[in-house]
């Protein structure tokens, strides 16, 4: 019954518009619009919630008929299918496969505690910041359900308005730099992906992935293609060179910009790779999978010497997320690499452990952001050096932050470790080096976190100020918990999220070892 | 016998009068107005002149628009000056340069 | 033959009026030039058969707007010394410009071709004069871009009014849609108050 | 009904339920709760693995080898949670809950002071769990996974006194450097994947051989390695982390920051284990390439004899026993090598509850003198603590190697099957081992004479009570408050929680070689678990083996007791009647000394190389690389640039009309040019 309700125009659009009220509440009443954005959050979490068990009932319906072999992206459940601008033959079109239900899932959990986090720590414009994070959410969502490239662009764009805003005017000292940057940069990756899928236009007369990826290019189409894909993501993931954005704009956003930014955002671009670049330009893909995969390595090795050095905390965090994210790209280029030699377990392997990461690497940086969020609530600095000995007057915070830097290293146990594992070995099947350098982040990893902790968390109080910190509140202690909770799960039972996005990628194995050069 | 050489010739002289004239006066704007009149007028030469030729009342009908745009044109145009004559007590074209970028 | 004639005196007055209008010293003498120049013009275009454009020019140009830049021109205190400055400089460049574009748009229209082609028949006799020509053609074909015309013209005329008023502090005047919007609160005051009549222990 | 595996789920899970209620809970259940709760769970374990071996050594069970739960499947590989339990696991298991009890008994007396006391029962009843994961795993999933847990929760407990730099620091370094083994451990497990496409032990085990045979690996080009070795030497390298071999050996003298308790369960008698129980529970893998147990052979004799020569000149009795436990460590490695993996497995039960004694009596003596852990002011503790002082003789004896100890069996057997060994480095090897002989006689007579013996170095001051209150309280936390060598009050013997498990590990350690050599090295005990190939050493040395009383017989006129003898007697003379000749010799010997003394300036090296060096190499490429080229060169200068030629070309926007008219007109003539041209 519930499989034909338009479950993910009401997770993009009920988000949106709940932002309405939170803004008719008005900054004089800070109360009345964080209640309702709450309340909007919730209840947008709990519709995905109920989205799941649609969605599961879909995909047994489907199976339950034995339904045809669709191919990659036309077994797609929920999908609304709607004219949009009829003169571009652009479609409304939105459906969800495992790996988008997974990721809309995350989007709408975070955004639940990023409102929660917003609680205490924003004082200003309340009900505008409030506003900004629904809105942000259901752009974000958007993003994960669209099946039309053109609406997926326009998702894509969007989320950059609420996020530059966030970041703009909640923003620490040198927030106008570092929102510029941000902005700029995205959207100097992204133009190239219009481009290309402009010329995908032009060329098919149609904007649907599911289309776009059965449509035939030759070499030298694809390699301009996946140039412009990769660029576009690439911004998004951040992959080196293209990273620097980044730890300014985290370091500048506030705490549920950051949590957000790195929980969800990031996501997108290793999302973009798996939409786009394998399944319409598979051939390009893994005649350049070499690059992606260096630039991958040197955002796992470089990029975790340079998050060693981090003075500040939320830019050593910052860094290390790229560093997490590199496994992303890496698990996700070398199973193709992988699949194109015939080792579809590889493949598998590789690209399960990248979405893994994925998933964890939300909960993970948006623990680690949260916490350095309820340090900085109380000292307004997030310098290491101001720092040091939390753990005597904030117990429960430590403990908290010793289990989210132990994540942060690939801890088994905790989420960080599967995603990690599983893309360390099939690294190891594409290239016992490749393997090696990928597995350093066993050590790198480690090294900046415990050094983190070290200097921040044990030792003797540093000085007065750290003396005199109150523990978390009920609030802040909520927020942490469910975090804890969840990467605690999904390192201890992680097949839940196996099989949801199972289906989905041994269908784009299946279709990635297709050449379709022209 | 005139021929249609005869008034597009004149036409042109008139054009060039007025852009050397934009070129000598770069300092007194009512004479560049007057300038710029004077092109109009030259343009204004030709239409007539490729009307009557062709048989075509449009070109003259849009002699007719210039000359209403023309008129406009200059209302405003020394309307601004007085306003600047008013503000800066000076017409001086060189001395205005509030554009500069 | 006399058409030529008249054709060449009055492009003659017109090419030294214009020179005149943009090489004379004094601002009002220029634009008393430019009159003539354009007086000239609507000569040439009446011997084009084009009497109610020579005529339309003559009543617009010489009737109104080059009034209202002599108006100008007198109203506000040019010196005229300050105005000339670089004009000997410029000189040059302005008549080189001027000669090297002339020869350029004369070689362009191609003089030798044009010569062949004399002017036609006036279709305008047919249709009952110039002026009944160009008045089918304008409100028939070109009504809307007339009515726009007029429009920008109005727009022009509220422009120039807008541009040039200004309040001057310590001037005492009417403002009607002040005194129209007036309510009657403002000039009439009910007060209430006990009655001043004799009191109650007085009568008594 | 109670099944096996009912037993088995309990006996790893009751750890776990101590751990969670005394750590989640402690504020609630008290200290008594805590300690409590703990210690049940852990004799709980005890109890039953004690039941689990009895029931594997009479072949009630059979092995068991079953999945529990599935962690992750993808395709046809999926990792599972699940028990292997054999009579090597089952051995393991005993020796890790038997000493784990002890250790939390030991543990009320010692940390009774301590403010983290439930926090520290907690960890310590976590490690017990997550070592019988690792021990009792039958994929290398969860021995991964066990293996980085007991990592975690040294971790924790090195760092258990948070407030000391020192500790903090030690416990990060423990981390790291566990960290290096690792990175080679998860490349071993994945190139094991990689050839068996399957995690489990069994399925890998069998068809080791057959799968293994003649495949190499093209890592540089034109050189082709072995598949066996590549595995064997990427996964020796994890238990060269865990194990503290050289040349990652560092981390474990400086894990002493920790307190004794843990410093004899985990880095002692069990965690540290970890890596040679592994080695011998791969030996179907190891027995497949030469080559890689040449590496391990030559690792561990290395560890044996340079790890035991530091040990002579360190004055920290807790630091002694750890650079003993190195050397002990690296005869095990050795066995390994060489094949002898029972040996192996032997000489670390053996070693468990000899050095856990060590360790526990090094505590006790630590309690008994305040805190005080340098030797230079300890000295005639014998008339004080008569328990400790008898029960650490007993565990120096078996250390040494005494005839007839457990020490003596377990190591007399490594030395001979290295003699026998004919494998490409046995030579070197057995020079080591025979050498660190004399060396640990040396240390270890050392540690007791200075400790027990000769005359008291330290002073009793006797303080008024109510300071001594206040200073109890902190006690735990901070031990630098007085000058060294002057003690509050005399030293006393320790508590009976303290002295009951001293003389509990006591009595294995004299006994347990004695019973169990015979079946567990030269019958066929771990027959099925520990795979060797035809005519390992132990093989060799079984046709000689006619009991131990033969052994102990033949042991005495065998050049190792000579040694230890010649060590005992030079550490008698020197450290009981004429320590001036330790002085000179350190004069004499200086830079002998001074080598000794810094480590072999290895962690120096480490410290310049790799910490300093690597934050150097950050601090380069962030500054060099992000800042410099990406975020000045790249982002901000194409901003300046675009910037740059905007401010030149403004300047064409000079403001005046004449310009922009005179710009309108020259491009009118160059239009009518074009035009002209183009006709």
């Amino acid at each position: 019954m519930f499989a034909n309700w338009p479950w993910l125009s009401l997770l993009i659009w009920l988000p949106i518009l709940g932002a309405i009220p939170v803004l008719l509440a008005g900054d004089k009443r800070p109360g009345a619009a964080r209640a309702i954005a709450f309340g909007v959050a919730v209840l947008t979490f709990i519709v995905s919630l109920a989205m799941l068990s649609g969605f599961n009932h879909a995909v047994a319906d489907a199976l339950a008929r034995s339904a045809p072999d669709l191919g990659l992206l036309k077994n797609m459940y929920l999908q609304e299918n709607v004219l949009w601008i009829e003169a571009l033959n652009v479609r409304y079109h939105l459906g969800v496969d495992g790996i988008s239900v997974a990721l809309v899932l995350l989007t709408t959990f975070t955004s639940v505690l990023v409102i929660i986090l917003g609680w205490g720590s924003v004082d200003e414009k309340v009900s505008q910041y409030m506003a900004a994070m629904l809105v942000l959410e259901g752009l974000m969502v958007g993003v994960f359900c669209a099946l039309d490239a053109l609406l997926f662009y326009v998702f894509f764009e969007g989320m950059l308005i609420p996020m530059f805003i966030l970041i703009g005017i909640w923003g620490g000292a040198r927030r106008v730099y570092a929102t510029l940057k941000f902005f700029i940069y995205t959207f100097f990756g992204s133009i190239f992906m219009l481009v290309g899928l402009l010329y995908l236009y032009f060329k098919t007369g149609t904007f649907e992935l599911a289309e776009l990826a059965q449509v035939s290019l030759s070499a030298q189409e694809q390699a301009w293609l996946f140039f412009a894909f990769l660029i576009a993501f690439a911004v998004k993931v951040p992959m080196w060179p293209v990273h620097t954005w980044l730890p300014d704009a985290h370091v500048e956003a506030p705490t549920g910009g950051s949590v957000v930014l790195a929980a969800i955002m990031l996501k997108i671009g290793g999302y973009g790779f798996i939409r786009f670049s394998l399944p319409i330009v598979p051939d390009a893909s893994t005649e350049f999978a070499w690059l992606v995969i260096a630039m991958s390595l040197i955002a796992v090795v470089y990029v975790g010497y340079v998050a060693l050095v981090q003075e500040d905390m939320k830019k050593l965090i910052a860094y290390s997320s790229i560093a997490h994210m590199g496994f992303v790209t890496l698990g996700i280029f070398i199973s193709l690499a992988l699949a194109r030699g015939g080792n579809a377990n590889g493949a598998a392997i590789g690209i399960q452990g990248a979405m893994v990461q994925m998933i964890s690497h939300g909960f993970i940086s948006g623990a680690m952001f949260a916490s350095v969020g309820v340090l900085y609530d109380r000292l307004h600095t997030r310098m290491i050096r101001d720092y040091g000995g939390v753990v005597n007057p904030m117990p429960r915070f430590a403990t908290f932050f010793v289990l989210f830097a132990m994540a942060n290293c690939g801890l088994p146990g905790t989420s960080g470790f599967v995603g990690e594992f599983w893309v360390i070995l099939a690294a190891f099947q594409y290239n016992p080096v490749v393997g090696a350098l990928a597995a350093f982040t066993l050590i790198i990893g480690a090294a900046y976190t415990l050094w983190l902790v070290k200097r921040v968390i044990f030792g003797d109080v540093a000085n007065d100020k750290v003396a005199q910190l109150q523990d978390m509140n009920a609030r802040e202690t909520f927020v942490l918990a469910t975090l804890a909770v969840a990467v605690l799960l999904f390192g201890l039972w992680p097949q839940p999220l196996g099989n949801l996005m199972d289906a989905p990628i041994a269908e784009l194995v299946k279709h990635i070892v297709i050449s379709k050069g022209a | 016998m005139i021929s249609l050489a005869h008034f597009i010739v004149l036409g042109t002289i008139l054009f060039c009068i007025s852009v050397a004239g934009i070129f000598i006066n770069r300092k007194n704007v009512i004479v560049l107005l007057m300038a710029i009149e004077l092109m109009l007028l030259a343009v204004n030469m030709n239409f007539v002149a490729f009307s009557r030729y062709l048989g075509d009342p449009a070109g003259q009908v849009f002699v007719f628009f210039i000359l209403t745009v023309a008129a406009a044109e200059s209302a405003i145009g020394l309307a601004i000056l007085v306003v600047l004559f008013r503000n800066r007590a000076t017409i001086n074209v060189a001395e205005i340069d509030s554009m500069k970028g | 033959m006399t058409q030529q004639i008249l054709f060449y005196a009055f492009a003659a007055v017109l090419v030294a009026s214009a020179l005149a209008v943009i090489t004379l010293k004094n601002s009002v003498h220029a634009a008393l030039s430019l009159v003539l120049t354009f007086f000239t013009a609507a000569g040439i275009w009446i011997l084009m058969e084009a009497e109610f454009l020579g005529l339309a020019l003559i009543v617009v140009y010489v009737g109104a707007v080059m009034v209202l830049f002599l108006f100008v021109v007198m109203m506000l205190d040019i010196k005229p010394e300050s105005m000339r400055e670089g004009f000997i400089r410029f000189l040059p460049v302005g008549v080189i410009v001027a000669v090297v574009m002339l020869v350029e748009m004369l070689s362009l229209i191609g003089l030798k071709s044009l010569q062949a082609l004399p002017l036609p028949e006036n279709p305008a006799i047919a249709a009952g004069g110039n002026t009944a020509w160009l008045g089918k053609a304008l409100f028939t074909q070109f009504l809307l871009p007339f009515e726009i015309a007029a429009l920008i013209l109005t727009v022009a005329l509220i422009a120039a009014v807008t541009l040039t008023l200004r309040k001057r502090s310590g001037v005492r005047t009417q403002k009607p849609s002040q005194q129209v919007l007036v309510q009657r609160d403002e000039r009439l005051r009910v007060v209430k108050m006990a009655s001043e009549g004799p009191k109650n222990g007085d009568a008594a | 009904m109670i099944t096996p595996k009912l037993i088995l789920i309990v006996i790893a899970l009751a750890p776990l339920f101590g751990a969670i209620v005394a750590g989640l809970f402690g504020r609630q259940v008290g200290r008594a709760g805590a300690h409590s709760v703990t210690i049940a769970g852990v004799a709980v374990s005890f109890l039953l693995s004690c039941y689990a071996l009895y029931q594997q050594s009479t072949g009630g069970w059979g092995v068991f080898n079953e999945n529990l739960y599935t962690w992750f499947e993808i395709g046809p590989l999926s990792a599972h949670v699940g028990f292997l339990v054999d009579r090597l696991t089952a051995v393991m298991m005993v020796v890790v809950t038997s000493v784990s009890l002890l250790v939390h008994i030991y543990t009320i007396g010692y940390m009774h002071e301590d403010p983290g006391y439930q926090r520290f029962f907690s960890y310590i009843s976590l490690f017990t769990f997550a070592m019988l994961m690792l021990v009792m795993s039958n994929n290398f999933m969860q021995l991964f996974f066990g293996w980085e847990a007991v990592g975690l929760v040294s971790y924790l407990l090195i760092g258990f006194w948070f407030k000391r730099p020192t500790a903090i620091f030690a416990n990060m370094k423990a981390f790291l450097v566990n960290r290096v083994g690792d990175f080679g451990f998860l490349l071993g497990i994945a190139a094991v994947l990689f050839w068996f496409g399957s995690l489990d032990y069994a399925v890998v085990f069998k068809s080791a051989e057959a799968t293994l045979a003649g495949k190499t690996l093209e890592v540089l080009a034109g050189h082709q390695w072995e598949a066996a070795t590549v595995i064997g030497v990427l996964l020796f390298i994890g238990a060269m982390g865990k194990s503290a071999q050289v040349p990652l050996h560092v981390w474990l003298p400086d894990s002493m920051e920790g307190p004794t308790p843990i410093s004899a369960l985990i880095h002692a008698a069990t965690m540290v284990t970890a890596g040679i129980f592994m080695v011998a529970r791969m030996s179907p893998l190891y027995e497949l390439s030469e080559t890689a147990l040449s590496f391990v052979m030559i690792v561990g004799a290395t560890t044996a004899l340079f790890t035991g020569l530091i040990g002579i000149v360190q004055n920290d009795v807790k630091r002694v026993v750890a650079y003993s436990t190195l050397s002990q460590l690296g005869y095990m490695t050795v066995a390994l090598g060489v094949s002898a993996y029972s040996a192996a497995i032997f000489h670390l039960m053996t070693h468990a509850f000899f050095k856990a004694l060590l360790f526990l009596g090094a505590g006790s003596v630590i309690m008994a003198m305040h805190h005080e852990q340098d030797m230079r002011y300890m000295g005639g503790l014998k008339k004080y603590m008569p328990v400790t002082l008898i029960t650490g003789w007993i565990g120096t004896l078996a250390l040494t190697g005494f005839p007839g100890f457990s020490g003596f069996f377990s190591k007399d057997a490594i030395i001979e099957a290295v003699h026998a060994s004919h494998r490409a480095g046995s030579g070197y090897a057995y020079f080591c081992v025979l050498i660190g002989v004399f060396v640990t006689a040396l240390y270890s007579f050392r540690l007791i004479y200075m400790t027990y013996h000769g005359e008291e170095r330290f002073v009793v001051e006797h303080k008024d009570h109510a300071h001594h209150a206040a200073h109890a309280d902190d006690h735990a936390d901070d031990h630098g408050h007085h000058a060294p060598g002057h003690l509050e009050h005399a030293p006393h013997e320790s508590p009976w929680v303290v002295t009951l498990p001293l003389i509990l590990l006591a009595i294995p350690s004299v006994i347990i070689g004695w019973l169990t050599i015979g079946p567990m090295l030269f019958g066929d005990y771990f027959a099925g678990a520990i795979v060797v190939k035809e005519g390992g050493p132990l093989a060799e040395l079984a046709h000689e083996w006619h009991g131990p009383w033969a052994m102990l017989l033949h042991g005495l006129m065998a050049p190792p007791f000579w040694l230890a003898l010649a060590g005992f007697a030079v550490a008698t003379y020197v450290y009981l009647f004429n320590r001036s000749v330790a002085d000179r010799a350190a004069t004499m010997f200086a830079p002998l000394y001074r080598l000794l003394q810094n480590k072999y300036g290895i962690d120096d090296l480490y410290l310049a190389v790799f910490a300093r060096g690597g934050l150097k190499l950050g601090r380069g490429l962030w500054r060099g690389g992000d800042v410099a080229v990406i975020d000045e060169g790249i982002v901000n200068g194409s901003a300046a640039l675009v910037r740059g030629i905007a401010a030149r070309v403004r300047r064409v926007q000079s403001g005046y009309l004449y310009h922009y008219a005179f710009a309108m007109i020259m491009g009118l003539i160059v239009l009518l040019a074009g035009l002209w041209l183009a006709r």
